[in-house]
């Protein structure tokens, strides 16, 4: 889900805090979760070594069973290894995570560079970014994924066409208020270009808000694309993600949890971390804050 | 304050005409609504509902006559004329009703209470066909709204039968009411499956739609509903500890599930490698991922099912006993098959059809098959089975249905044993030789005959894999124990039930 | 003033404009006939040609669009391809539970996040602060079904407290309506909570910085009326952006917690008419959502000139 | 010059600080911010804490109030002592009762210090609502009767208006209202007039007198404008780096001082007397304005807003060497002339000629080759330099824009800044490790590098300390010298413009009131408004330099 850029707000999880060698300080839940973050990106990158099963290999008559020596976590309704599928599950469903945090980072920060200096093509792109944020992103969703096929791709565009207007946004409005600064009219002044100023002097200015507001999209992204699973409208239930695994195994849910306990387990882990690290990364790179604390 | 029976049904009710549409849903809406000239038992024979029936000695003239008392919701009396235009729009849509109409001579209304359908040559099934009770039968409408032409959905829902439609408290897929008729007049006989009499005995019946198994499952046992038309095996632990709801088989005969092929595109132009892909494949596999409970499965080789007047298992060997994987390699070796990737359809959205592409994909690979398995939404895949394109452009190779089993317990009902090339059914075979045996099957007068020609079609069938039966499951249901006296026909019924307070 | 307002909702024509080209573009240039789908299992390809036909989809594009458009303006959304109801009763008849609930919802997200946004900016830093901020985090990271899942398991099967599904209109009874709809809206409301708390916390902490509250405080003042009285209402206007934008959320999240708890609300209209390709009434419910969306928010920065008195340009 | 000579000896104190020491919470090693500050106020008294940036004197009047921003500043040792009551020691809630009634503030920034969203007369209202309890009629004429008595006009409306429908000096006014409403003991002031033009500066401080006097009120001012010290202050405490360094009644601490920082403070205030005319050199004009005309904001369909016309048949001229000065108060158009002439805006009207070539009309890039003629160097030192990039990156900017080779031009910024007063290893270094004064000698420096004929300094040193004010107004004169550049030199304290303009242009409104040298304008002024803007200066009479009289005043 679509979380929103947020001002100054400062989250130091413990009072134990940890100097960095820059002299950057982090509390000690940062350190937790770039941990538990590092440990989830490793274990999907090295799912294939890790995985005692095939994540696809079916056992008709082990299904629904509970951990074993053979299943560590047990099996799913098709007698699939739940352990390996949830292994697996990481990498597309970071990918995807990944992948839709920098796309709209990346054509949101262009186009929000774009509207942000020149006020003719301003008026024309906010329009057309506040038509694309008017429309329900879940359904704007269902209905790319529904009608172009469940392939990673559509999910990955779906989940990424309604962030880049929140993207133009964020760059827009941050590109807004550093024009007015003196040094950029002293960078005129000095008779530097406009795609000079635009990209040296402004651009570096959206780069904090931007990072930060990619981990948000990164969380929001897995957790779309497992909404979408459980609508029956995301990624082929073939290639096994966290959240397809959480909707095949929601009809279980009360007969056996473990099929969404173990993928949800991961999955908020995951988010809860990027997030955690997303609020750390928006103090420290936020320079009213810095000046705030003296 | 009547008595009112809320039940959960397979699927949300959206499209009310049930001519149009081949829905299960919309059939249920249909015996709700509506009522037929004749209906079977439980033995399969035809037997007088709305009207009795003489044939003529040389076969070609088919006399109904309407009993007393029968009435629309609307108050009109049910005249022939009104059953003479339902009847004619029905042939239009049902392909047993083309079959019929293909050598009807003439249907006309005799009076107000007789129907004369004379034909050019004999039609030994039109009985069957006419009292058949799935796969769009024949209801009666209203003239005025059997009028409709048949590409376009009626728009009004007025009916004869013993429940009475609410139209202000429909909501397309999420309920749907219907009162009794306190005017219908039910027959004597003891009612049997689809026929005999229709007692309405609560004052409503709503219907409702609960998109999460789990949720109806629960509603159920907190009460707040009263029957599930269809549980969930995997499901079934959760009910048996209530003391208050029964799990029950309302439906001996259940479903049977199926693979089909596209015979327009390679490599399943081909018969050596369409056989190859049914002996690769193994009922028990599907079944058992698909349903898991042997309890509520049963292999199954015989295309009209297990069970019923036809069946015969014939040539289905490698299925029912587990596949042959090296038989199915050397079949693709002999076949020279190039390694053309199949498509494999796999509707995600439906639970009942979810497993079997992913089983057989497995097995097709396994035995050398290079597999595309492409998941969609199940209204997806009916779009795309309908494309005749080429399979990497649009179309397709493989997909999986079901269907129940009274529905393809005959040749002249089964959809897939149609041989007539782009007039067949998705995957279009061209087949000469089935068309000849349909035929035969309808000359054939007597059951024993028939026995013989269905025999024949069996083991064509299964030579030329114009489908793939891949076995037969049951649906159980669940219901409050309050609900006493439900009909176990194929067909969810709400006449007869009684509900204790 | 006037000016302001009218601009506003002179903002609104172009957006939705756009917003009702791209709907119909998104749905006709992709896949999916539902044609075949209304034919059913027996069609034949002719049968379906027919059916297109009289459907209108086998005319050119801008054509499609035009009637189309026409029809809109009149204040028609056509008729549903798979049920042949008219999509405006349709949504007439789905629309208020879903409207009962976000309201509801809402209601209670403001009323509980607002207070706790509040509590953490003041005890900055602080294990409140930390409290509604690790609750904040959580509510973002927990998919919202499994959230509607816990609730039902705790409170519908274990406890027994409230029914399992459903939905009664609140006109007809008003404690059954509760009953039912307290599952749903706290669930809704866990990210919508989340998200209000976060916003009122990081707004209500600039403010506290700013020199007014300094004068506040050098006047005497009791905290509560320094931290509700002079600092939330200039901290309002980003908290009702939020709520405003957090509403595309909502939507989202009524979508999946209607199919939960078994609502029959517009989400899961628009959901089984997606995945029935019943294009007139995803159409039809896409413009709506944008629609209120859009309204909502208009609400929204109208409601900036009551917060804030310097808004008025 | 007239001091304030009253005896206090007799007067009963209202608030004695002893010891007063403040640190930073958790942590120990670093230095005290106040450091044992001792200070008295005896009743009716106005006394003056005067001090560099920094040196602890907002702290000092928060720590009386106890505001002291929490968990950050912590008051560690002393007293404050307010009717025999330590002020340290009370509960939060017997605080509470204090302010307002026993001690009022009023703040520097009358902008930000009103809470934007609540009506004025709703705010002064507050007081009563916390400390009285008056009837709602009752309390709405208290308040009327405070606003007549800050001479606030219309006060029915102003009663129901929002801050931003005020001006500067009418806020101020509300805050004095609400600051004086309870008639409290003391009144806090901390620099109230710093943001306000010389006229209104000069209403409210006698606005101030005029109060204490009626209402007996103690007055601890804080200000770092030796003028205004001169005009209102009984006793002048002089503070530096956290610790009370000198005080003494106002006469003998101007006449007198002891302390050589106290000295240096009072050296570095510019006088008033303009500078000896230099000799008028023959170089040629290098800008020339000629009726230049800016009018804001005349477009939007639905925008009610009356354009504003910020400079009207603006005409002027500077030759090779000169320095010319704008002076007027806010809003008198002074910014839009210098951007105007920048084109940073485009000019409604007119014509600038830099170097002999006509530029109101160019575009964006057939400009760009005339930009090295003409260089700016803006007020605020923080902002104008690009806090990402280093010093080096900053000043080599605008001569790789004119294709200079980039190691030369790294060269040549060491240079600079050795010319500027800074270590040439500054060039790997950014903004923030500098000081302001520091910076705003690198912001001249990258004008510097592009060896302009005309430098506009708007504002360049108002932002400064006046001890680093004067550092950078030698640095400019130093560079004319050295570089013969033109400067066109804006500002509103006619202090400054009298210590560095050759010729001074007053403006009002949009328009040049009056136009001649220095000496002229500044000794004997012609217009109307140029008078009343020399009559405001606060301390105009006094040579602070000097420690005497000055001449001729
Ligand atoms: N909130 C704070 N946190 C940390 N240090 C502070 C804070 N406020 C003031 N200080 C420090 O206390 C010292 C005194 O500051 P103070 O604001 O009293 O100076 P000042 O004399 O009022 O200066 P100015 O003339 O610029 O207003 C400074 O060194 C400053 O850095
Ligand atoms: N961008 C703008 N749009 C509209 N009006 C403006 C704009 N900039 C300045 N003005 C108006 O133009 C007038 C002159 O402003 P300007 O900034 O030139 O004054 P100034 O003499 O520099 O004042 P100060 O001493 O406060 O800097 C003012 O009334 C101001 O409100
Ligand atoms: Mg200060
Ligand atoms: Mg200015």
């Amino acid at each position: 889900m679509a979380a929103n850029p947020q001002p100054a707000a400062r989250l130091q999880w413990f009072f134990g805090a940890i100097a960095l060698p820059s002299g950057w300080r982090v509390g000690v839940g940062p350190m937790i979760a770039a941990t538990v973050l590092t440990l989830i990106v490793l274990s999907a990158l090295f799912a294939p070594l890790l995985a005692p099963h095939d994540p696809l290999a079916m056992d008709a008559l082990q299904r629904l069973k509970g951990p074993s020596d053979t299943y560590p976590l047990g099996t799913d309704a098709y007698g699939r290894d739940l352990m390996s599928r949830v292994l697996t599950g990481g990498q597309i469903s970071l990918f995807i995570g990944i992948g839709a945090a920098i796309v709209s980072v990346v054509i949101g920060l262009l186009i929000g560079l774009v509207s942000g200096f020149f006020r003719v093509a301003d008026a024309i792109i906010m329009r057309l970014m506040d038509s694309l944020m008017a429309i329900p992103s879940i359904l704007l969703a269902i209905a790319l994924v529904a009608l172009n096929g469940p392939s990673i791709w559509s999910v990955m565009g779906a989940i990424t066409i309604p962030e880049i207007p929140r993207v133009v946004r964020l760059v827009r409005s941050v590109v807004l208020s550093a024009r007015e600064e003196p040094y950029v009219e002293a960078a005129m002044a000095l008779g530097s270009s406009m795609p000079k100023i635009l990209w040296q002097h402004l651009m570096p200015n959206t780069l904090a808000p931007l990072i930060v507001q990619g981990t948000y999209i990164c969380a929001s992204a897995i957790l779309t694309e497992a909404i979408l699973s459980f609508l029956g409208a995301g990624v082929s239930t073939e290639i096994p993600t966290w959240g397809n695994i959480m909707a095949e195994g929601r009809v279980y849910f009360q007969i056996k949890p473990s099929l969404i306990f173990w993928p949800g387990l991961m999955l908020s882990l995951c988010i809860l971390s990027i997030n955690l690290l997303g609020d750390t990364a928006r103090d420290l790179l936020d320079p009213r804050l810095k000046k705030r604390e003296g | 304050e009547g008595k009112t029976i809320t039940a959960v049904m397979h699927s949300g009710l959206r499209v009310l005409d049930p001519i149009i549409t081949t829905a299960h849903i919309t059939r249920n809406h249909g015996y709700m609504i509506y009522d037929v000239l004749i209906a079977v038992d439980e033995n399969f024979k035809p037997q007088p509902q709305m009207a009795d029936w003489t044939v003529s000695d040389d076969g070609l003239t088919y006399t109904f006559t309407l009993r007393d008392g029968l009435k629309f919701h609307d108050g009109a009396p049910v005249t022939a004329a009104d059953a003479v235009a339902s009847l004619k729009r029905w042939g239009k849509r049902d392909s047993g009703g083309q079959l019929i109409f293909d050598v009807t001579d003439s249907l006309e209304a005799g009076d107000d209470k007789t129907i004369v359908w004379k034909l050019k040559s004999p039609f030994g099934p039109l009985l069957d066909i006419v009292g058949k009770q799935s796969a769009v039968p024949p209801f009666i409408m209203p003239e005025r709204v059997a009028n409709t032409p048949a590409e376009e959905a009626i728009t009004g829902y007025t009916g004869s039968g013993p429940f009475v439609f609410v139209q202000d408290e429909f909501q397309p897929g999420v309920s749907v009411t219907y009162k009794k008729f306190a005017d219908y007049v039910p027959r004597n006989e003891p009612a049997s499956w689809m026929a005999g009499g229709k007692k309405a005995m609560v004052d409503e019946v709503k219907w409702v739609t609960m998109p999460d198994a789990q949720t109806s499952i629960n509603a159920l046992l907190s009460g707040e509903i009263d029957y599930l038309e269809q549980v969930q095996i995997d499901l079934l632990p959760l009910l048996e500890s209530s003391e208050d709801v029964s799990v029950e088989t309302r439906d001996a005969l259940g479903y049977q599930t199926m693979g089909r092929l596209n015979f327009k595109h390679p490599p399943f132009d081909n018969k050596k490698i369409r056989q190859a892909a049914l002996m690769a494949l193994s009922q028990e596999d599907v079944l058992g991922t698909l349903i898991g409970n042997p309890d509520y499965y049963k292999v199954c080789g015989a295309i009209f099912g297990c069970g019923t007047p036809l069946g015969d298992e014939t040539g289905a060997d490698t299925l029912i006993s587990g596949g042959d994987t090296e038989g199915a390699k050397k079949l693709l070796e002999e076949a020279g098959y190039d390694n053309t990737p199949i498509v494999l359809m796999q509707p995600t959205d439906v639970i009942s059809l979810a497993p079997q592409p992913v089983v057989a994909a497995q097995a097709l690979r396994n035995a050398g098959f290079n597999v595309d398995m492409q998941a969609m939404d199940w209204q997806t895949l009916v779009t795309r089975r309908a494309s005749q394109a080429k399979p990497a452009e649009g179309g397709w190779n493989v997909f999986f249905t079901n269907w129940m089993v009274p529905e393809i317990s005959s040749p002249l009902i089964s959809a897939m044993l149609n041989g007539r090339g782009d007039d067949a059914w998705f995957g279009w075979p061209k087949d000469d030789k089935i068309e000849e045996l349909r035929a035969a099957f309808v000359a054939a007068d007597t059951p024993e005959k028939q026995k013989e020609v269905a025999s024949e079609i069996q083991k064509h069938t299964m030579d030329e894999v114009l489908y793939i039966p891949l076995g037969q499951y049951l649906m159980p249901q669940a219901r409050s124990n309050k609900l006493t006296n439900m009909i176990p026909s194929p067909v969810p019924v709400f006449w007869n039930i009684e509900k204790a307070d | 003033m006037l000016g302001y307002i009218l601009r506003r909702i002179l903002a609104v024509i172009p957006v939705m404009a756009i917003v009702a080209v791209f709907v119909f573009l998104l749905l006709r240039l992709t896949p999916g006939d539902p044609a075949a789908i209304i034919a059913g299992d027996a069609a034949t390809p002719a049968q379906l040609e027919r059916i297109r036909t009289s459907l209108g989809l086998s005319d050119p594009l801008h054509v499609q669009f035009f009637t189309w458009a026409k029809l809109l303006f009149q204040g028609d959304l056509g008729t549903s391809l798979i049920s042949s109801t008219p999509v405006t009763q349709m949504i007439g008849q789905r629309i208020w539970p879903t409207i009962n609930i976000a309201l509801m919802t809402i209601v209670l997200s403001v009323l509980l996040a607002v207070p706790m946004g509040v509590l953490a900016a003041w005890r900055h830093r602080t294990w409140v602060d930390y409290v509604v901020m690790g609750f904040s985090v959580l509510g973002f990271s927990i998919p919202v079904f499994v959230i509607g899942y816990l609730f039902i398991l705790a409170f519908s099967i274990e406890l027994r407290w409230l029914p399992v599904q459903g939905y009664v209109a609140p006109s007809q009874d008003f404690g059954k309506f509760l009953a039912r709809a307290i599952l749903p809206c706290l669930t809704l409301a866990t990210i919508y909570v989340a998200l209000i708390a976060r916003m009122t916390r990081a707004s209500m902490l600039e403010v506290l910085g700013e020199d007014y509250i300094r004068t506040a405080r050098a006047k005497g003042v009791k905290e509560t009326v320094v931290l509700f009285h002079h600092a939330l209402r200039n901290a309002a206007v980003p908290i009702m952006t939020i709520i405003g934008t957090g509403f595309a959320l909502l939507i989202g999240g009524v979508v999946v917690t209607e199919s939960v708890f078994n609502i029959p609300g517009i989400g899961r209209l628009t959901v089984d008419a997606i995945l029935a390709r019943d294009y007139p009434v995803i159409q039809g419910m896409i413009l709506l959502t944008s629609a209120i969306y859009v309204f909502i928010n208009l609400l929204v920065d109208l409601s900036y000139t009551f917060f804030d008195p310097r808004i008025r340009y | 010059m007239k001091f304030k000579s009253r005896n206090f000896d007799q007067a009963s104190n209202v608030l004695e600080i002893t010891g007063l020491t403040v640190r930073l919470t958790g942590n120990d090693k670093a230095d005290p911010v106040l450091d044992a500050v001792s200070l008295k106020i005896r009743q009716g008294e106005t006394v003056c804490l005067v001090g560099e940036s920094g040196s602890g004197k907002s702290v000092t009047s928060l720590s009386i109030m106890g505001l002291l921003p929490k968990g950050v500043l912590a008051a560690t040792g002393g007293h404050i002592e307010l009717e025999g009551r330590n002020l340290l020691e009370l509960n939060a809630q017997a605080m509470r009762d204090m302010r307002a009634r026993k001690i009022s503030m009023i703040f520097q920034e009358p902008m930000t210090a009103l809470n934007p969203v609540l009506r004025v007369g709703e705010q002064i209202g507050e007081v009563l609502d916390t400390h009285t309890k008056l009837p709602a009629r009752e309390k709405k004429a208290r308040v009327l009767d405070i606003m007549n008595q800050v001479h606030l006009p219309d006060v029915e409306r102003i009663y129901r208006s929002y801050p931003h429908q005020l001006s500067g000096g009418q806020r101020q006014r509300i805050m004095i209202a609400m600051a004086l409403i309870l008639e409290p003991q003391l009144l806090i002031a901390d620099e109230p007039t710093t943001a306000l033009d010389v006229t209104t500066q000069k209403q409210i401080l006698s606005l101030i007198a005029e109060l204490q006097e009626k209402h007996g009120t103690a007055v601890l001012f804080i200000t770092h404008d030796m003028g205004v010290v001169a005009e209102i202050a009984d006793t002048v405490h002089v503070m530096k780096l956290g610790r009370i360094v000198e005080h003494a009644p106002v006469e003998t601490l101007l006449r007198a001082p002891k302390q050589d920082y106290t000295r240096q403070l009072l050296q570095s205030v510019p006088s008033l007397s303009p500078r000896a005319p230099r000799a008028m050199p023959e170089g040629q004009t290098v800008l020339a304005v000629e009726g230049l005309q800016k009018v804001y904001g005349a477009h939007g369909v639905f925008s009610r807003r009356e354009p504003t016309r910020a400079a009207n048949d603006v005409r002027f001229s500077i030759p090779r060497g000169r320095t010319l000065g704008i002076v007027g108060e806010s809003g008198s158009g002074k910014s839009t002339v210098a951007r105007c002439i920048m084109r940073l805006i485009d000019p409604t009207e007119g014509e600038i000629r830099v170097a002999g070539k006509e530029i109101a009309t160019l575009t964006r890039r057939q400009l760009r080759p005339y930009r090295r003629h003409i260089q700016i160097v803006f007020q605020d030192p923080f902002r104008s330099l690009n806090p990402r990039w280093t010093i080096g990156r900053s000043l080599i900017e605008g001569p790789l824009n004119i294709g200079e080779d980039k190691q030369a031009a790294l060269a040549r910024a060491a240079d600079l800044l050795t010319l500027v007063g800074l270590p040439d290893d500054a060039v790997h270094r950014y903004p923030h490790q500098f000081s302001g004064g520091q910076r705003q000698r690198v912001a001249i420096a990258r004008a510097i590098a592009m060896e302009p004929d005309v430098l506009v300094a708007d504002e360049a040193v108002s932002a400064l300390d006046v001890s680093v004010q004067a550092q950078v107004l030698d640095l400019l004169d130093e560079l004319q010298q050295k570089l013969g550049i033109a400067i066109l030199f804006i500002t509103h304290d006619l202090r400054v413009a009298a210590q560095i303009c050759d010729e001074v242009l007053v403006m009002q409104h949009g328009h040049v009131v009056e136009h001649g040298t220095a000496a002229e304008v500044l000794s004997n002024p012609q217009h109307a408004y140029t008078r009343a803007l020399i009559e405001a200066a606060p301390g105009r009479s006094w040579d602070f330099a000097n420690f005497k009289e000055l001449q001729g005043a």
